[in-house]
This record gives C-alpha cells, structure tokens and sequence, in this order.
C-alpha cells in the first residue's frame, strides 16, 4: 500500500538530478536524513495558489511554502535575507535598493530548463500587484511605494512616496515570475497561473489530487539547500471533528490549527506533539459609536468591566491565551504593559452605568429617559463556529446580569459584512483583527478611516488620536514612535471604542515523528524547510 | 352409456372468512356435481349463487385467506387421477356434513403453498380456465402470441418457440381470429374485447386440456359479440369436443351449449339434469327456483301475457346465516301446506326423480 | 427491441428532451433571481478595502464581467452557456463546467451506490410483505426502515465512523489520499450512510408493497396462474419495473439532498460539498452550475423512468 | 324465525394469532402510537409556553459545561454552555411547532387549489401545474433550501415556508391524479347529473371523502420532512441560531463531542427527533390504511 507513493518519488528524484544545473542546489549541510512525506489537515479548501489573488489562510501558508519574499523573517522576528542577499537605505529613508541573489532559479516547469530568477521578475511582481484590475488585499499595504526600478539584471530599487518606519518587513511580499502568468498586466482568479503557480520556495507544486489534496514536493535546487522532507500535501477537511480524528488515526500527520475543544484529548495522547504559537490576532466587542447610547465612553468601558474575560478564556480556550488591553500585539515593542485589562467587576459596570444617567427599570434592564439600553449584536455565521457562539452567549449573558439587553443575531459572512463595513446597521459586533507588522492602527481608529468599507466601523473619532497615529506614521524614530504608541494604547484602552479580549494561543498537533519543528505565528510554514523526519520512522 | 366421470365433486365447502363482518361467508356450501368425458355441463344462478367460487375451488385460484375448502375434488383424465383437495391444511375444521364450525385452528399460513403443489400439472395442463373480461384478464404487457405460445411450451410436449409460434397460429385460426400473424404481435390493449375473447380461448385450448372451465365466457362483452362467441364455443366443441364446464348466468347461453346443466343456488346445486329436461319450461318436475328462473328470462309471448317482465321474487341469499331448512323457501312460491313444516325444518337431499336427473325439493320426495 | 416500439420511444425522448430544456432554463431563472434578490452586492465585499479608487472599482467590476443590468447579466450568461460556457468561480478561479463536472461524477458514484443499497434493502422487504403478509421478519424489518428513514443523516454518519474507527480501527477516508490508497471499505461507509439514512426508504417500502399488492390481485395474474404459468414472470413489468423506475426518478433529488450532508462529513470530494461552499461564497457561477447540473441529473432520471414505462407498457405510447 | 347463526364461534377470536399477523390491529398500533406522540410534542410544546421546566433552558453555568446526565441533578445533562439538556428538549419542540404547521398549512392549501385547478378544471393549469411540480422536483430540496438561507436569512421560518411551498406541487399533483381517476369512474359526471354544484362536489365528495387519508398523510410527512430538513441545515451551520434551541442545532453541538466519547449531549435530541418523526410516519400511514380500509367496505 505504501509501495506506489515511494516509487513515484523516487522517479521525481531523478528528473529533478537530470535537471539540476550545476548552479546552486548544494544539499543542506545540517546533516539531517531526507525524505518522507507530511500530510496535514486543513479546514477547507485553499481558493487560489498564488500570492496576490488569494485571501485566506489556507492558500497564504501553502504560497508560504512555494514562493519567496525579498526579504524574510526568522525565529526570532528579524528580518533576514531571502530572495535579496543584501540592501541599502539612503539617508533619507526614501529609497531602498536591493541586490539580488544570482543562484535563485525559479521552479522548472515540465522538461524545461529552470528559468532564472532575475530584476524584471520583481519589477514585474509589483507592477501586476498595483493594476488596478488586479484584486488583491495586499495594495493597500503597498500604496506607499513611489515607483520601482530596475538598475540592472539583479538590483532593483524603490522609491517610496515617504519615508516610513520599518518599510523593510514589508518587501517580505512574495514575487512571482514574468514568465508565470498567462496575462502579463494584470492578474485574476481565472489565470492558469492562479492555479498552477511556479516560485522559487522550498516546495513545488506536484499537482492537485482528485479530492483537492493539494500535493507539494521538494524542490531539489532549493537556493538555500533543498529541504529535508520530500512532499508536503494539504488534504481538504470540511468537518473539524473528522478532521482531529483523522490526525488521532493517523490518516494525516498535521493539523496546523487544532480546535481548542480538543486539545485535551490530544495532549493525552503520547504519539502526538502540541506546538503553540501565537496568533497574530485578537479578538474583539466592537461597538458603533453612532449609536448615542454606546457614544458615552462610561458605558462602554462598563460594558468591559462586566464581562469576565478570565473566565471565558479558562473555559472555552483551556486558558490557551493572554487578555489584552489595546490593540497591540502583547510582548511587542508597541504594547503598553502598564495598561492593566480592566478587571471583572460587574459593580463597577452598573455604578459607571448609573453615571451615565441609566437606572435599572422594572423589568431588570437599565433605562436612560425613556430609552432601554437594549443593544443587537451582530455575528457572522461559520459551520464551525462553537468557540463563537460560547463567547457572545456568554458576553450577552454577562449583560444581562448587569441589566443591559442583548439581541443575538447570528447573520451569513457576506450579509455580516455588508451591515457593519457597508450599511453600519449594528450595535455591537464580534470580530478579530490581525496585529499590523508595523503596529499601524490607522485603519481601525482614525476618523479618515469612517466610511463605507473603510475598517474604521464604529465611527470613532478622537482628534487626539488622530494626531497621535499621524505623527507615529511620519516618525522614524523607533524610541518616539514606540512613546507616541504606549500613549495611543492609553488612551484607546481607556476610551475603549472595543472590548478588547484576548489574543491566543493557537497549537498545531503532529506526529511526533517530525522534528525540529519551528513555526512562524502567522505565516506558519516559513521554516519548512528546516523540518524533517528521521529516516526510521519515514515509512 | 355410463361413462367415467373426468371430475367428481362432492360435497364441496369454500367458505372465506370476511373481516368486517367476522363471520364466515359460505359461498359454496356442499356441492355435488360430475362432468362426463366430453359433455358439456352448464351451471347456471343468480350472481352470487357460488358458481365461480366452484370453478376457482376446482383450479385452486382461490386467493382469499383465511378461509376453507373442504370436501372432495376427484380429477380423473389420461393417467392422472387425484384429490384434488387431498388432505390441504384449511384455517377451520368444520362439519363435513352440516358444515357447522368446528374449531378455528390459529395462525395457518393459508393454503396456497400446497394448493399449488396439488395442482402442479394439472392446472392449465389438464384443466385450463376462460375467464370474464378478456382484456384485463389477458397479460397487457404482453403480445398474445407470447401469451399463447408461453402456454404451449408450459403446458404440452412442443418446446421449441418455433414450432409453439406455429402452434399457436393454428389455434388463432381455430378461432376465427382475421390474419392471426398480425394480431399474434398485437397486445391485447390493440384488440377488441371479442378477439381477446377469442384469442383467451385460443391460450386455453391451446394447452389440450382434458377439461376446460369457462367462467362466465361472455360476460362483459355487447350482445352481437356474445352471440359471435357463442356459436364459436358451440363450434369449438364439436371439431375440439373438449369436455367443459361452462359457467353463466344467462340461461340461453346454457341451453345452446351445455347437454347437462346444474342449478346453483346459495352455494348448493338445487337441480342437475340434462339441459333438454331442466331448462323445458313445460317439464313436469322442477325445482321451484328454476322454473322462477326460466320464468324471468324475458321472452315477448310472456311479455304479452303478463305485460311485464317476471323477476323473482325476495333478494339474494345472505350466505352468512343460512335459513334453517331448505334455502329457497323464503323466497318459494310453490310451498304447499302439506310441506310447509318441512321445507322450514329441514333441508331437502338432492335426489333422483328420473335417471340422471335430481332435484332437491320436498315436493318431489315421497313420503 | 421491436421497431413498432421504437418510434414512440424516439418521438417520447424528444418530447422529453425539449421539456427538460424548458425546466432547465426555469431552473436556471429562479436561481438567478434567488441570487440577485439576495441582499449585498458579493462584488463589493469581495473588494472590501482593496481598491484604490472608483476608477479602479470600475475597471476591476468588468474584468469580473459584472457591469451591466440583472437582466443583461443573465442573458448573457444564459448566451455564453448555450457556448457551452459556463464562466469561472469567483473563488478558485477554475472554470465552472470542468469543475462541476468532476464533483458531480463523484457525487454520481455516491448518489447511485445509496439508491441501490436503498433498492437492494427495500425491495426484498415490500416484496416478502407483499406476498407472504406480515410475517415476523417483515414486520421488524418495516419498522426498521421506520426507524432509518428518521434518523438525522450527520448523526448517523458520525456513529458510523465512530463504530468504524473504535471497533475496526481504520479510519473512513473515501477516495484514499496520497498516504492512504483508494480502499472499498472507505467507499462503502458513505454508500451505507447515504443508503439507509436518506430519510426515504420506507415511503420506498410502502410504495413498493402497494404496487405489488395491486399488481398482485389483477386478474390477468390469475390468468397466468390459470395456466401454470409463473406469476412473478408476469407480475415483473407493472409490478417491479414501473415502480421501481418510479422509485428512482422521484428520490433522486432527496438522495442528492442527503448527499450535502453526507459529502460533509465523510469529506467526499463531491457536488453536495461544493454547493454548500458556493453558496457561502456567492460564487454565482458556481451555484448555477451545480444546480443545473443537479437538474440535468434529475431529469435524466424521470427521462429514464419514462423510457422504460413507454417501452414496457404499450398503452403509455399510444397516449 | 330461528337461524342457526354461528356467531359463538365465529367470532373468530384471533387472540392466538400473533399481533403483527393482523393489519388492523397493526395499524390501530401505529395510530395510537403516532397520537401518542403528537400529544407529547403538544404537552411540551404547552409545557414550553407556560415554562414549566426543571431549568430555564437558557440559563449559562460556565461551571458546569458538558455534564454527563444524571450528575448535579441535570436529568440528561448539560450541554456546551452549561444549559440543562432536558429543559432545552422541551422547549427546542417550539422552533418546529409553528413553524411546521405553517408548512403544512402552505402545502395543503395551496396544493390543494391547484390540484382542484388541474384536475377539475382543464388542461391549461394542468400543463402549468406540472411544469411547476417537475421544476420544483428538479432541484434537490436541500440545496434549494441551503440556497435560499445563505442567500438571505437562517430563519426556520423561511425554512419551513420553503419546505411548505416545494411541497405544493406534490400535493397537487396527487390530488389531480386522484380527481383524474375519479372522473374515469365517471363519477363526477354522476354528481354533476344529480344537480350538485361544483362547490359541493370538490369539497364534500372529492377532498372529504376521496382525498382525506392522501392529505392526511401528506400533512404527517411534511412534518416530519421539515423537522428532518432543519436538521440537516443545523449541520450545514444555516439552522436555527442560537440562543434559541431546536433540536437540529442541539444534536449539532453535541456532535461536536461526539468523537471524544461523549454521547448524551447528541443522543438525547436525536433520539427525540428519531421517535417524533417515526411517530408522524406511522400516524399518517396508519390513518391511511384504517380509511382506505373504511372505502375498501
């Protein structure tokens, strides 16, 4: 049963010596066995398999594996060489130059000689990236490049509209080749390139299984050494509950994101490693400032005191967690650790209440003039949306308790959408943000951001905020901004336009026979490469 | 002249027990009757008088359960000769003479399994069944030459299809069918009622059979169509001269075709004789119900006479609970005090008056 | 077959054929209409803060080929069909008609598996009720098929891989994966849950005694028997054939129903599952596709269960 | 005058022939199981009203999550957020009471006109009924219904409208057959000839006393059928939401645990759908059989 899979590999070796050119491709000199194979389980199926039209999770660890950035990050979040050796700044922090590696050459396609990775491919990334017809989340995040150009075959060079603090993390985007895409303008989803993408990563796309089993192998001329274990498959679940037991039964060797609820029954188990690592994420009570009763700080602020966050996150996440007071990633050069989360203490919520001129009516819920502090709360629906659906009961729950009525309406993802980001029909949300690299919240909290599909959802706007944003935007002085940023995480916590809750623990469960194990918290499969499995237990 | 009778019944029970009135029905409540080789016997009664019942009793088609059959079927013809009721597993034990319920032996799974295994060979081999309504009672999925030649090949020694199609062309020829090639692949849906009429009877002869039951072979066909299949049957037994046993509630059909004629009433036969005495109007012994079934057939001279139509008088037997005594004499108009006592007391035997003639009245029993 | 019969059967399956278009077409309208009463623009929030500009929104709508009014939109999409093509998902970017196609023969696998184990399971059962009466064994078995038809589907999926994995010790992945090989057994579990769980076998069960119950006690059968012939072989037409066939066309679309379900849970690369993401999505071109493809399914079944009605029982063709 | 009647005997007991021999009493079984039924659902649907419940079903106990039955007092346990299972069965009944009744009222009525409309009167809404059943019959329900959900609302109560209306054609399709048929018999004609008018043919004579068991059964099946549809949905993740509990999102929840070896939470609402719906089946197919019996006679 196990013969087939092997032999298969075993001719894929030997294409990929035949094609090897002489350049590059030295093995890794760790001294660590090759080969062997990962199957890991993902929830759902991955919609594209290229960098920029893709938008979930699924797909972004897989181009995790086949593409490469200019520049990376290791273990330790610093930022590395990658797919450039070296760069300069110039003084003025508005132009970036990076020299590329010469050995890097991009996936062969079939009976091809490999192509080699040059300028014009990142030129060529950038522009596609920024074509208007091209839709892609990631634009955003690059409008603050002037213009890029190409010195010679392996130098190119950006201007940036501005200088801003460390723009290196972000030419961590993946580049793609010119020789890639069927249209070289723009990209879209039904591009074959969507589907079949080549990089220069450690792993290539093999091919996709008739159960959408999306199959990698190793990638023999791999620049930085060809990677340990010789394929990686990510096998589609559409049920979470067969999806844990299909890693307890050893019909897949991985699952990168394990339901909290089942955490226990895998720590039991011996055969089994779980590996934490932090999700860059942090969930959330949103509130609409439109709404003149949320407008008053105190009331929100007692909506915070009165939900026990400790206790939510002991009984729904196994205490998997840290509770959060601001917007930050906590333990980052941005979070503000004097700001203590407010504690649980539903007394304080109804005297802060009271202040706000509400007094508890004879049916129990807080009445201000006339007016019922009766509030809906709008949450998106997923199949697997347990840990949800525990925590907003439980928030209405804590509500209730202190008098304040709390309509649940659990709506479809894109209509969800639509009533907070488009038409603004809501009171309170549930949602989560990912932490910015760059630990930039103007999206979220300033008053420019207030509009439709714009992030800023609850209206809220505090010009003193708002200078504070901009100023740590224009800054480059790591010391300032990091003081412009304990004072916006102050305040925020203090005038807490969320319920900030808590950002968590994520774990990926394995067969303990892979080792050295490293995963990076949002990108996961960055070190890939490194892992491997020790040749007795390669089956 | 005493031929060996080729079936000889006696003292036949078919009872069903019905659900909604739980009780038992009595449709066929001692019947005596023999058929000669090659004659002809017409039984004749109002509906409901279990003549069917008789004929499905004989072939063993009786589907309704729990219910009995009970008394003795003898078939007797080329080689073959058995009881056909030997020794069946019935639902209730009954008095073979009066008929009275004996006991109820619980949870039997019918008698249809062995009923089968009795008539294996013999029906539709030896005794073959024309039945009412020819187009539902011919397969319409079916063509009728399949029909035929499936009969053939079943039922005689022709086993090959081709020389069965043959067969089976003859016989549609035997009886009257236009151009039988073509209505050969016809189904019967593409016939009209006379030619399925004509194409069953075909499938019945068409297996040789020692004795051939038809059940009421004209109804639900239009008058010139029964006359048309009349004649057939009359000519049919005189080239065929297969010995058959013809049932019908028209009187006229009985007494163009049959030389021997029973008269069923209430499940028991009042009156068996040769067609020529029994249905004479002018005959000197009678039953009372036949002549008051002779009396109703409507005919003009009577018409003019009376100026209306006779019927009988009363209604139908209730089979369920029997009058004491004889069973017509509710609805008889010949009582005369003299047996009147009698005919409310007792049941009349079935006795001779003239040689091979028997009726079953007190007014011709002496003493 | 018989010429004589042939004609009817050419001329039926045309009729058939030209209806089947129309239904297809109604299906496609209402699903159309579905989608555009559907409150939210699925452009806009699949744009949701990646734009630059309305000019940029303006050029990005019509490289999605989305800029005109419902009515033209769906007249064109109904235009290139009629090309044979069905436009690319908005999600994975592949297009529709091969995608569809090669969920819908998976699902085709499952779909006609479970409609015969139901076959296989209820046919025996109507016809000993039918002829032997309730006997013991019919009678639990008819409350069997009770009891499966209101089992909730997932449930019963759960349990069963549930027993599979506790009691036998191999987990239930259909179609294998590339650690682990196509395997029957894998195949077989799905079938099973989909088979005895698709809430329909004892409707099947009854229907199915009934006919024969009919069937049984018409007189041409007693005909057939008259004559020593056997009344099964007689029976077989109206009593097994029509009905069954019957059978088949009006569950097809219940069976394809619990397919949903089913494909979720024993992760079956099918239609049902990928309906269910479509309809998260709003992947318009998708949802169209699946449900015609569901339809053309459909139809093919009452198609089929028409042909053979005509071809066994002449009275039907000269209707 | 004496007859000797045999009614002391033939009475014929059937005391020894096993029960399943005897289709009557069967089915008396059946419908007194199916009433039986009924009645619960209405008793908890009333208990629900008027909350007579051991707990209430959504009071949250963070303390007590996933309790096995029988401890603390919880009859069957807790489920997920520390809710008392039992209270929560009880009460789940009324995400499907109303509701399900509109469905049926939907089917039946609606089907009922146009199967009137096409059988009694002409071809024309014959034609158009038929389209309607077989373009309805060409999707699968449950994609249908899940279509309609994500598109716009997880409400059971659009449910049930959807489920009630793609059981519209279905009923009317059998009520035209059935009129079809009866106009073969000639009857109508007969009723015509006899100076009734049309109101009182279609009503007394064709809906009373030909369609009733076919109603009757379609209104049990509807039932049952939308009971099972939610269910389904629940899974799909587009039944009735929380905090409202019905059965279909509870056995939903506990399946959750299902694989971990903790059957109660999913068992218990299964269970209960198992024997409401099988209750509806045996109900109307019973009714079926006991009037169909009565015409038979």
């Amino acid at each position: 049963m196990k013969r087939l899979p092997s032999v298969l590999l075993l001719i894929f070796f030997f294409v990929f010596i035949m094609m090897a050119p002489q350049a590059g491709a030295e093995p890794k000199t760790d001294g660590k066995p090759d080969g062997g194979a990962l199957n890991y389980g993902e929830y759902g199926r991955p919609t594209t398999l290229d960098p920029i039209t893709s938008n979930d999770m699924i797909s972004m660890r897989i181009t995790e594996l086949i593409f490469n950035g200019l520049v990376g990050i290791n273990e330790k979040q610093e930022i590395v060489p990658e797919l450039a050796e070296r760069w300069e700044m110039s003084e003025d922090g508005k132009f970036y130059t990076f020299y590329l590696r010469q050995d890097v050459t991009w996936h062969p396609k079939e009976e091809e000689e490999p192509v080699p990775f040059t300028a014009e491919d990142v030129i060529f990334t950038y522009n596609i990236m920024m074509h208007p017809k091209t839709i892609t989340s990631m634009k955003v995040r690059y409008e603050f490049i002037e213009s890029v150009i190409k010195m010679d075959d392996f130098t190119v060079q950006f201007t940036l509209k501005r200088p801003i603090l460390n723009a290196l993390a972000k030419f961590s985007f993946k580049v793609i080749p010119q020789h890639g895409p069927a249209n070289q303008e723009f990209l879209s989803r039904e591009d074959p390139f969507a589907q079949k993408p080549i990089g220069t990563g450690p792993y290539m796309l093999k091919n996709i299984t008739a159960d959408r089993e999306v199959i990698l192998v190793a990638n023999e001329n791999y620049f930085k050494g060809r990677p340990h274990i010789n394929k990686f498959a990510a096998r589609p679940f559409a049920d979470q509950n067969i999806m844990s037991q299909a890693l307890l039964f050893n019909a897949i060797d991985m699952i990168v994101l394990v339901n909290h609820r089942d955490i226990p029954q895998i720590q039991g188990d011996k055969r089994y490693v779980l590996q934490p690592y932090n999700a860059l994420s942090y969930s959330f009570f949103g509130y609409n400032m439109r709404n003149p009763l949320l407008a008053d700080k105190r009331v929100r602020k007692a909506f915070t005191y009165a939900v026990n966050r400790q206790e939510m996150l002991d009984s729904f996440f196994q205490g998997q967690g840290t509770i959060i007071s601001g917007p930050f990633a906590p333990g980052s050069w941005a979070y503000n650790l004097d700001v203590q989360p407010l504690p649980f203490d539903p007394q304080k919520a109804i005297e802060l209440l009271n202040e706000a001129g509400f007094v508890k009516g004879d049916d129990g819920i807080m009445v201000k003039d006339g007016q019922k502090l009766s509030l809906t709360l709008k949450v998106p629906i997923a199949k697997e949306s347990e840990a949800v659906k525990r925590v907003v009961l439980a928030f209405k729950n804590y509500l209730n308790k202190i008098g304040v009525d709390i309509e649940g309406e659990f709506k479809e993802w894109l209509s969800w959408k639509e009533d907070v980001f488009l038409n603004h029909e809501f009171d309170i949300i549930f949602a989560s943000w990912v932490f910015d690299d760059s630990a930039d919240i103007s999206s979220l909290f300033h008053s420019a951001e207030i509009g439709s599909w714009k992030n800023n959802f609850g209206a809220y706007s505090n010009p003193e905020i708002d200078s504070l944003i901009v100023e740590s935007k224009l800054t480059l002085d790591h010391e300032k901004r990091r003081t412009i940023n304990r004072k916006l995480h102050a305040i925020i916590a203090d005038e807490s336009p969320y319920t900030f809750l808590w950002t968590l623990t994520n774990y990926a469960a394995f067969n303990k026979k892979l080792r050295r194990v490293a995963i990076h918290p949002y990108k996961f499969f960055s070190f890939a490469d490194d892992w491997f499995i020790p040749t007795s237990e390669q089956r | 002249m005493s031929k060996e009778p080729v079936l000889k019944i006696e003292n036949l029970r078919t009872y069903f027990y019905s659900k909604s009135k739980q009780a038992f029905i009595r449709s066929v409540d001692g019947v005596n009757l023999e058929i000669e080789k090659g004659e002809t016997l017409g039984i004749v009664g109002e509906s409901g008088s279990g003549k069917s019942v008789t004929a499905l009793s004989v072939t063993g088609l009786i589907s309704a359960k729990p219910g009995v059959i009970i008394g003795k079927i003898g078939f007797k013809a080329n080689g073959v000769q058995k009881n056909l009721l030997q020794n069946l597993k019935n639902y209730v034990r009954i008095n073979m003479n009066t008929g009275r319920i004996m006991e109820i032996n619980k949870d039997n799974v019918g008698w249809q399994k062995n009923i089968d295994r009795l008539m294996h060979k013999i029906r539709g081999k030896e005794i073959s069944m024309i039945f009412q309504n020819p187009k539902v009672s011919m397969n319409p999925f079916i063509t009728i030459g399949r029909q035929i030649t499936e009969s053939i090949m079943l039922n005689t020694t022709i086993k090959k299809r081709s020389e069965a199609k043959e067969r089976a062309l003859y016989w549609l020829e035997q009886v009257k069918i236009d151009s039988p090639r073509l209505r050969y692949k016809n189904n019967p849906y593409g016939l009209s009622g006379g030619m399925c009429q004509r194409a069953m009877i075909a499938m019945a002869l068409s297996s040789e059979p020692s004795l051939l039951i038809a059940d009421e072979p004209t109804t639900g066909l239009d008058a010139t169509i029964q006359s048309k299949i009349v004649d057939l049957l009359a000519e049919v037994k005189s080239t065929v001269g297969v010995t058959t046993m013809l049932i019908s509630h028209d009187i006229n059909v009985i007494r163009e075709l049959s030389d021997n004629v029973a008269v069923m009433y209430g499940g028991t036969v009042l009156e068996h004789g040769p067609a020529r005495d029994v249905l004479s109007a002018g005959h000197r012994y009678k039953h009372p119900y036949t002549a008051a079934l002779l009396a109703s057939i409507p005919n003009e001279q009577h018409f003019r006479e009376k100026g209306y139509l006779q019927a009988i008088k009363g209604d139908v037997l209730d089979t369920i609970n029997m009058p004491e005594g004889c069973r017509f004499h509710e609805r008889c108009e010949m009582i005369t005090d003299k047996i009147s006592k009698l005919c409310k007391s007792h049941e009349p035997d079935l006795q001779d008056i003239s040689p091979r003639h028997k009726v079953r009245c007190w007014l011709y029993c002496d003493s | 077959m018989k010429l004589s019969s042939v004609r009817p059967i050419a001329l039926l399956i045309s009729k058939e054929l030209v209806i089947a278009a129309f239904l297809l077409l109604g299906v496609s309208f209402v699903i159309f209409i579905i989608l555009f009463l559907s409150p939210g623009d699925p452009f806009s929030t699949m744009l949701k803060g990646q734009m630059l500009s309305g000019a940029a929104k303006a050029g990005a709508r019509e490289a999605l080929g989305i800029s005109q009014a419902w009515y033209s939109q769906y007249l064109s999409w109904l235009a290139n069909m009629l090309h044979g093509d069905f436009g690319t998902s908005t999600r994975t970017g592949l297009p529709v008609l091969g995608e569809v196609i090669r969920v819908g023969i998976n699902t085709l696998y499952l779909t006609v598996a479970s409609m015969l184990l139901t076959l296989l399971l209820a046919v025996p059962i109507a016809i000993f009720s039918a002829r032997r009466g309730m006997t013991f064994f019919n009678w639990t078995s008819t409350i069997f098929t009770y009891v499966v038809s209101a089992l909730p589907i997932f449930w019963l999926g759960y349990i069963v891989i549930y027993i599979s994995m506790h009691q036998f010790g191999f987990f239930p992945l259909a179609f294998g994966s590339s650690s682990q090989k196509f395997d029957w057994l894998n195949f077989m579990l799905p079938v099973f849950v989909l088979g005895i769980g698709n809430g329909t076998i004892s409707e099947v069960v009854r229907y199915l005694r009934e006919e024969m119950e009919r069937v049984f006690s018409e007189d041409y059968i007693r005909t057939a028997h008259a004559k020593g012939a056997s009344i099964w072989k007689h029976s077989f037409k109206e009593g097994f054939l029509i009905p069954i066939t019957e059978t088949i066309a009006t569950k097809i679309p219940f069976i394809l129903g619990g397919a949903v379900v089913v494909e979720q849970v024993f992760n079956w690369p099918g239609m049902g599952r990928m309906a269910w993401q479509a309809a998260q999505d709003r992947d318009y071109p998708l949802i169209m596709g699946i449900t015609l493809l569901a339809a053309i399914i459909v139809r093919l079944g009452s198609l089929i269960q028409r042909v053979v009605h005509i071809m066994v029982n002449p009275r039907a063709s000269q209707e | 005058m004496k007859r000797y009647s045999q009614h002391s005997i033939e009475i014929g007991d059937f005391s020894g022939v096993p029960f399943w021999k005897k289709a009557a009493v069967m089915d008396l079984m059946y419908v007194s199981y199916g009433i039986f039924i009924v009645i619960l659902v209405i008793g908890s649907y009333i208990l629900g009203a008027f909350d007579l419940l051991p707990y209430d079903p959504h009071e949250i106990n963070l303390d007590l999550l996933m309790a096995p039955p029988e401890s603390t007092g919880h009859l069957l346990g807790t489920d997920f957020m520390g809710r008392d299972i039992l209270s929560r069965l009880i009460i789940g009944i009324q995400a499907y009471f109303l509701p399900g009744l509109l469905a049926i009222a939907i089917a039946i009525i609606f089907g009922t006109c146009f199967g009137v409309l096409a059988g009694y009167w002409g071809s024309g809404f014959d034609t158009i009924v038929t389209y309607i059943n077989n373009l309805l019959n060409s999707f699968p329900r449950l994609v249908l219904i899940l279509l309609m959900v994500a598109a716009f609302k997880p409400d059971i109560y659009y449910i049930m409208v959807i489920v009630g209306i793609t059981n519209v054609p279905v009923v009317a399709s059998l009520i035209k057959g059935k009129i079809q048929f009866l106009k073969q018999k000639y009857f109508i004609e007969a009723a015509t000839a006899l100076g009734l008018n049309n109101r009182v043919i279609i009503f007394k004579h064709i809906l009373w006393h030909n369609c009733r068991s076919l109603l009757i059964i379609q209104a049990t099946l509807g039932m049952a059928e939308a009971i099972l549809m939610e269910t389904s949905l629940s899974y799909l993740g587009f039944g009735v939401q929380e905090p409202t509990p019905s059965w279909g999102n509870m056995v939903q929840a506990g399946a959750n645990y299902f694989m971990q070896g903790k059957f109660w939470p999913s068992t218990a609402p299964a269970l209960a759908i198992l024997f409401t719906i099988m209750g509806f089946h045996l109900l109307g197919d019973g009714l079926n059989n006991i009037l169909e019996r009565k015409q038979g006679k």
